[in-house]
């Protein structure tokens, strides 16, 4: 893993004592006991996360095994949980709070904007804020209103907080337990459409530690930082890059792409503000051309953002502008209409083929 | 009502069964994931409603008159009530059919609260206007709203198949609680239009009034807090109606509130009022009075109307996880739709003709409804341009015809290429 | 207190001199800039507190036991609170002198309002925990902090200038109300880490209790809500203590409320009192009674301390603008620091060596406040990318080594540059 | 006007009779009542917009002449004031909802996100939401925590809202009359360190008129639009784009250059979402050069995605990349520090001497 790259995670899991395939939301679930059983100061903390385990499952059994003073069923509101988090967190607890659905993020917005992300800074760090506010995000499951949206952009904005998404079960395990021992406020995004889907998780004491995810960004001799950015497979002519649900996309368009005889270098963001831009820069100096891929509408967003500091940093290496697959800059249609608002294999694959025609 | 075990008088923390200090004297070994005998409590407990509720129709069938909440009651209203609730039962249980086999992604069953939502609904005017949550199948209903219009929120062909405007029913919402302050906000242009308050012409009056309906979890979110402060400030004609259906998904009543709900509304100054959900007179009734109170310029009132939500909270939701069959069988006693049969038929005002002809009538609304949503095209791609802005707007326009141009593309492809699929 | 004319229970609308009503009937052209008379009536009877309110010194410094309230009070204990009163007005005063002479940018006054903080303060223990707004410069001084300290806020040198964690009083939050749920989600804290509850022990107990401070127009934003629902729902040991200095900037309290504001606890079902905000005994028996039911697990708890913003909201303020110098004279009457004195002098329980001596503190206190106002350096520019986060960031590390870099390319020019002026 | 270069601002002002220099400040409320003088519809609602005329003045006068049906002081709750104010639209008005300062929005943010910019795409087109929201933005006054912020990058990211900013008094009374008139929900940001700087303003029906705002838009033959960008001073080597606050440092950046004889082309965004990007493109199509200046963060932000679209369309014209002059991506410092923090003439200048390095 040294040089920042990691197997395919489509690829088999390799068949040993310490490693065995799980779902996202299982290893998540794993995270989530392992950090509680380390520390009891780990809470959790949201609407049905107690008996029912969440909507999604992720916190099952955790009531059951610690108890309803480390894992709280909350009244149905968010700007509730998120303030009585930071309170919490003040008090020593390092809580980690649910939000149920992305969509419903918004009523503990200035919470998150007027306190979790400035608490730090204006008390002179006289209070750290060890914050994970975890948010299933993303479409695909033909979901209602509200239930699909991809809101990462708004909080890559916000100064303050550390903002990650993971794709795999190995990093939703690693990168739970990095976010929740870190004393910086971390919204965690969870591709809520890949839950299900299963990969393999090593749990390695390696794996466990804040030093292996930082091993790739500490070579390149960067201040170390919870989250990294990570090439899951190499390539010589376009560059794309995505994070979350998407990345099964992009490993689509990789093996499609092959047999046309192009290289696509895929990479994995993971953590989207900070942005780790140093692969992606490095990538794109060899390939010269780099599509971003995400779900979130373009104004103002975080497909932007990679664009612009691409283009400022790699100027001379970019034999094409940067090419975005992203949502439309509309609210997200009803569900039967997704996929034709989400990034899918013919769009990136259209998008190479743009990059690589200018 | 049934007297039932637990009294809410019970020594010990009626309305806090697991508190901290009861969670540390069992230690964590008390929770098993079964509910505990003071969960258990709770949940039965829910259904003694104190002395407070309003009720007209017993669930034994038994009619009495309220001396606060007058209202003429006769037997075609009886009928018309019986029908609406089976007629509105009967689709409900389509919905949930249609999603076990795959023609829905989702349905949020009303089961349950029939009496809740036609009572309410019933007691509006078509002049009024309505902002429902999402569960609201009944007072669709009630507004003319056409049964089949809210499948495409469920089918994902929509967010809302109805005109919201027309009907004076609001697209569902499904941010709890937010809708309440747009119900504030609409009401207080009523009185701002001087449409309150103004004295009865041949009975008639051009007074309006609004409805905002939301759940006893809603009652934790500041919107809706924002919504009663407001409505205070400005006089507004809303009627805050809350279905206490005992459960925000798998967190019961007491994670809400200590108190019973309706107490809200005196911290801000206005009259509150609980009513038997299941008590579709009572619904009537006490909605007719709160509305009229609205209208002629006494507005806000509160009503909680306590009832049950008899199925899961959607067709996701598995309840068995967290509140026993107990409890729901305690409540089927309770049915809303069984006591006005019960009524119906012990004072002859109704007969089997009449129970089989509404039975009937169900069943084809049934296979309308069916029939309906299984022919629901999808949408063409260019409905996730459309209505975005109500003026032109060059940026969507642009995104839409280019991605037009890219589907069409795809065309000439010998593989009769569906986009989202691989067609290379 | 004095009583005054435009009794609340005077017919007509006591809480809403200017319903939409009121308005029609006057017309637009009874809006003129000045006060309505309903205006007036209002303003006058924020001072007639109803028959709910505790007071234990009356303006006329006659002290009274309460018998819900019982409280030890002695000599000592007032000449303290006096002096605290004293000082904190003096310095607060000098607040306004240096915002007006270019020292500050702003400054926000507590004049008329010594009472309810001194007394909140001085109930509160040095392990309990506090959550200011932005007036609470006498809770400050209760608390440690040193008066320079909060200097830096009004003279844009700081957004804190003390130790929250230390001095167990939180930085000023200046979104309305938004600290209240941080404040109940320490509470809950407390609570799980067994901190309230606990027996005492040779009169000690190591029982906690927090105190959030917010104002009459803070009731109405969501977060406190939900801060009173997670308190209610959690039983957290947090006292809610609403100054109610009778305005929000422009806007009387009557803009926020229909019904006195203590009556908020009655729909969480906790319970609420009124206190005279200007009678700091009353403010400490009643505070001390509620941090004590919170530490031995009866929390929360609301407490409305009725008060009177004297001066302007902050010096940026012009309350001619919408408020009658009558009102302001009339709760001069009522001031917080002159009944104490009065029942001091008159009791012999102080001298006129005494008031001269803590008015010579407080002359000293505001000249070392000044002078430390007047050295407030600028800080460094890295200040700006100090404590953004407590973990090392590349990405602001980098922004930082740009920017000083850059700040240093002018270094070499001839005219010194000034960063922020041509310097070309 | 109709080249799209509208005169110096800080030029004297025609002196005509139909034209005399009024504050930003009085120019909006001289629009607000121009707007309520013509439609009763119109509604001005918020917290101290009554008796007090809002802490800056801009409500002055107007309960007095209209009455407090239509100018609304209403509870300390933001959302409660959005939230409402949607009510009312469903109901025919037009509200005016002031937010006091750029930091208070947040409380109301959900019901902007989820209702607001949602109710006409939900509805299908049965609601029209004609409600502006008016938020005075930006640094450099002095204030305390939370009252010199640039939010607007949150408000581009929301499909269904349109995000305006104005930065001359004639643009504030134009483009207010234009905001109240649109069936579409508008976020008008007002550069409030500009308040009482004087302009000049001309009431010729000419400028009251929709018509006249997309004079320049309609001769590029794009739909026609509430609000377009303007050339505001035309230039050959490098191009600067802004809008609000930083105008007149744009123009005093011109003013150094010239004297180095340097030739900036100075853009005045005023639509910040959408973009009107056809002056934006057409100028760097002929300088090759762009550099955006904004207060708001760089992540995820508004500069970030002027950046991203002028490169991908207008790649080969480029001989540099676009560079940013903005808000760090922190919280917003304390304001002894802020002349640190916001753009000004040195730092736009040392970015148009980047710019011309490459
Ligand atoms: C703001 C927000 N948070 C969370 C959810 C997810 N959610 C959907 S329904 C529900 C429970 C609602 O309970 P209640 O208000 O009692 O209404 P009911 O479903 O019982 O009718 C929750 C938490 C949501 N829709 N909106
Ligand atoms: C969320 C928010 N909205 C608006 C403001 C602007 N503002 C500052 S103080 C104030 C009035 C507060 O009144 P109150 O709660 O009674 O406290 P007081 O100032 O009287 O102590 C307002 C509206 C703010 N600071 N925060
Ligand atoms: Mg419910
Ligand atoms: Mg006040």
């Amino acid at each position: 893993m040294s040089d920042g790259v990691v197997p395919h995670p489509h690829a088999a899991p390799p068949d040993s004592a310490d490693s065995k395939p799980v779902t996202l939301a299982k290893a998540l679930n794993m995270s989530l006991r392992a950090a509680m059983d380390e520390d009891p100061k780990v809470i959790v903390m949201g609407e049905d996360v107690g008996k029912l385990g969440g909507v999604f499952r992720v916190t099952d059994g955790l009531q059951k095994d610690f108890g309803d003073h480390r894992v709280l069923d909350t009244p149905l509101a968010e700007s509730g949980i998120i303030g009585t988090a930071v309170g919490l967190a003040m008090r020593g607890y390092r809580p980690v709070a649910e939000i149920q659905f992305d969509g419903f993020v918004f009523p503990g917005f200035d919470q998150i904007v007027s306190q979790v992300a400035k608490v730090t800074y204006r008390s002179q760090g006289a209070w750290s804020m060890p914050l994970v506010i975890r948010i299933p995000f993303g479409g695909g499951i033909g979901a209602v209103e509200h239930h699909a949206e991809a809101p990462e952009s708004f909080f890559c904005h916000i100064g303050g907080l550390r903002v990650v998404a993971c794709s795999t079960a190995q990093d939703a395990y690693d990168m739970l337990r990095a976010a929740i021992a870190c004393d910086d406020p971390v919204v965690f995004f969870e591709p809520k459409r890949r839950y299900w889907e299963k990969g393999a998780l090593s749990l390695t004491d390696a794996a466990l530690t804040d030093a292996a995810l930082t091993d790739a960004a500490a070579e390149r001799e960067r201040p170390p930082a919870c989250f990294s950015s990570v090439v899951r497979r190499p390539g010589t002519d376009v560059t794309v890059v995505s994070y979350g649900p998407s990345m099964p996309i992009l490993h689509a368009a990789a093996d499609a792409a092959a047999t046309e005889g192009r290289s696509l270098e895929v990479i994995d963001l993971r953590t989207l503000s900070p942005l780790d831009l140093g692969p992606v820069l490095e990538s794109v100096r060899k390939t010269g051309r780099l599509v971003v891929v995400s779900e979130a509408p373009r104004e103002s967003s975080i497909t932007a953002d990679i664009a612009a500091r691409v283009t400022e940093e790699a100027f001379y290496s970019l034999a094409a502008p940067v090419l975005r697959v992203a949502g439309f800059d509309t609210p997200y249609p009803p569900s039967r209409l997704e996929e034709d608002y989400l990034p899918d294999l013919d769009k990136v694959l259209d998008a190479v083929d743009r990059a690589l025609a200018f | 009502m049934a007297a039932v075990p637990g009294s809410p008088e019970s020594p010990g923390s009626p309305y806090h069964p697991t508190t901290a200090r009861d969670a540390a004297a069992r230690g964590a070994a008390g929770l098993r994931g079964q509910p505990t005998p003071s969960e258990v409590i709770a949940g039965l407990r829910a259904t003694s409603h104190g002395d407070d509720l309003v009720q007209l129709l017993s669930p034994e069938g038994t009619l009495t008159a309220h001396e606060d909440f007058p209202f003429e009651v006769d037997a075609e209203l009886l009928r018309a009530l019986y029908r609406d609730m089976v007629l509105v039962r009967r689709f409900d249980r389509e919905g949930n059919a249609l999603q076990r086999q795959g023609q829905l992604s989702i349905w949020v069953p009303l089961l349950g609260q029939e009496a809740a939502q036609i009572g309410a609904g019933r007691a509006l005017r078509p002049s009024d206007m309505a902002f429902p949550s999402y569960r609201e199948h009944g007072v669709a209903w009630c507004r003319g709203v056409d049964p089949t219009q809210l499948l495409g929120i469920f089918r994902g062909t929509d967010h809302c198949g109805w005109d919201p405007k027309a009907t004076r029913f609001n697209c569902y919402t499904i941010v709890i609680g937010n809708q309440v302050l747009n119900a504030t906000g609409y009401a207080m242009g009523q009185r701002f239009d001087g449409a309150i308050g103004s004295p009865e012409a041949d009975g008639e009056s051009r007074n309006e009034a609004t409805i905002a309906f939301f759940g006893d979890g809603a009652t934790s979110q500041g919107d809706v807090h924002e919504g009663m402060v407001f409505a205070a400030a400005f006089d507004a004609p809303v009627v805050f109606y809350c279905q206490n259906n005992q459960w925000a998904i798998s967190e019961p009543v007491e994670k809400q509130s200590r108190v019973p709900l309706w107490e809200r509304s005196t911290g801000y100054g206005f009259p509150g009022v609980r009513v038997d959900g299941n008590d579709v007179v009572a619904c009537l009734a006490v909605t007719h009075w709160a509305l009229e109170e609205c209208r002629s310029g006494n507005g806000p009132v509160m009503i909680e109307a306590f009832t049950y939500r008899m199925d899961a909270h959607t067709t996701s939701d598995d309840p068995t996880r967290y509140r026993l069959a107990d409890e729901e069988q305690h409540w089927k006693l309770l049915d809303p739709i069984e006591r006005v049969k019960v009524h119906l038929s012990r004072q002859g005002m109704a007969d089997q003709e009449f129970f089989d002809s509404v039975g009937a009538e169900a069943d084809e609304l049934a296979a309308r409804f069916r029939a309906h949503c299984i022919a629901m095209p999808k949408p063409p791609p260019e409905r996730i341009f459309a209505n975005v802005y109500s003026e032109p707007h060059h940026q969507l326009a642009e995104q839409q015809a280019e991605y037009l141009a890219y589907l069409a593309s795809f065309e000439g492809d010998h593989d009769a290429a569906t986009p989202g699929q691989v067609t290379r």
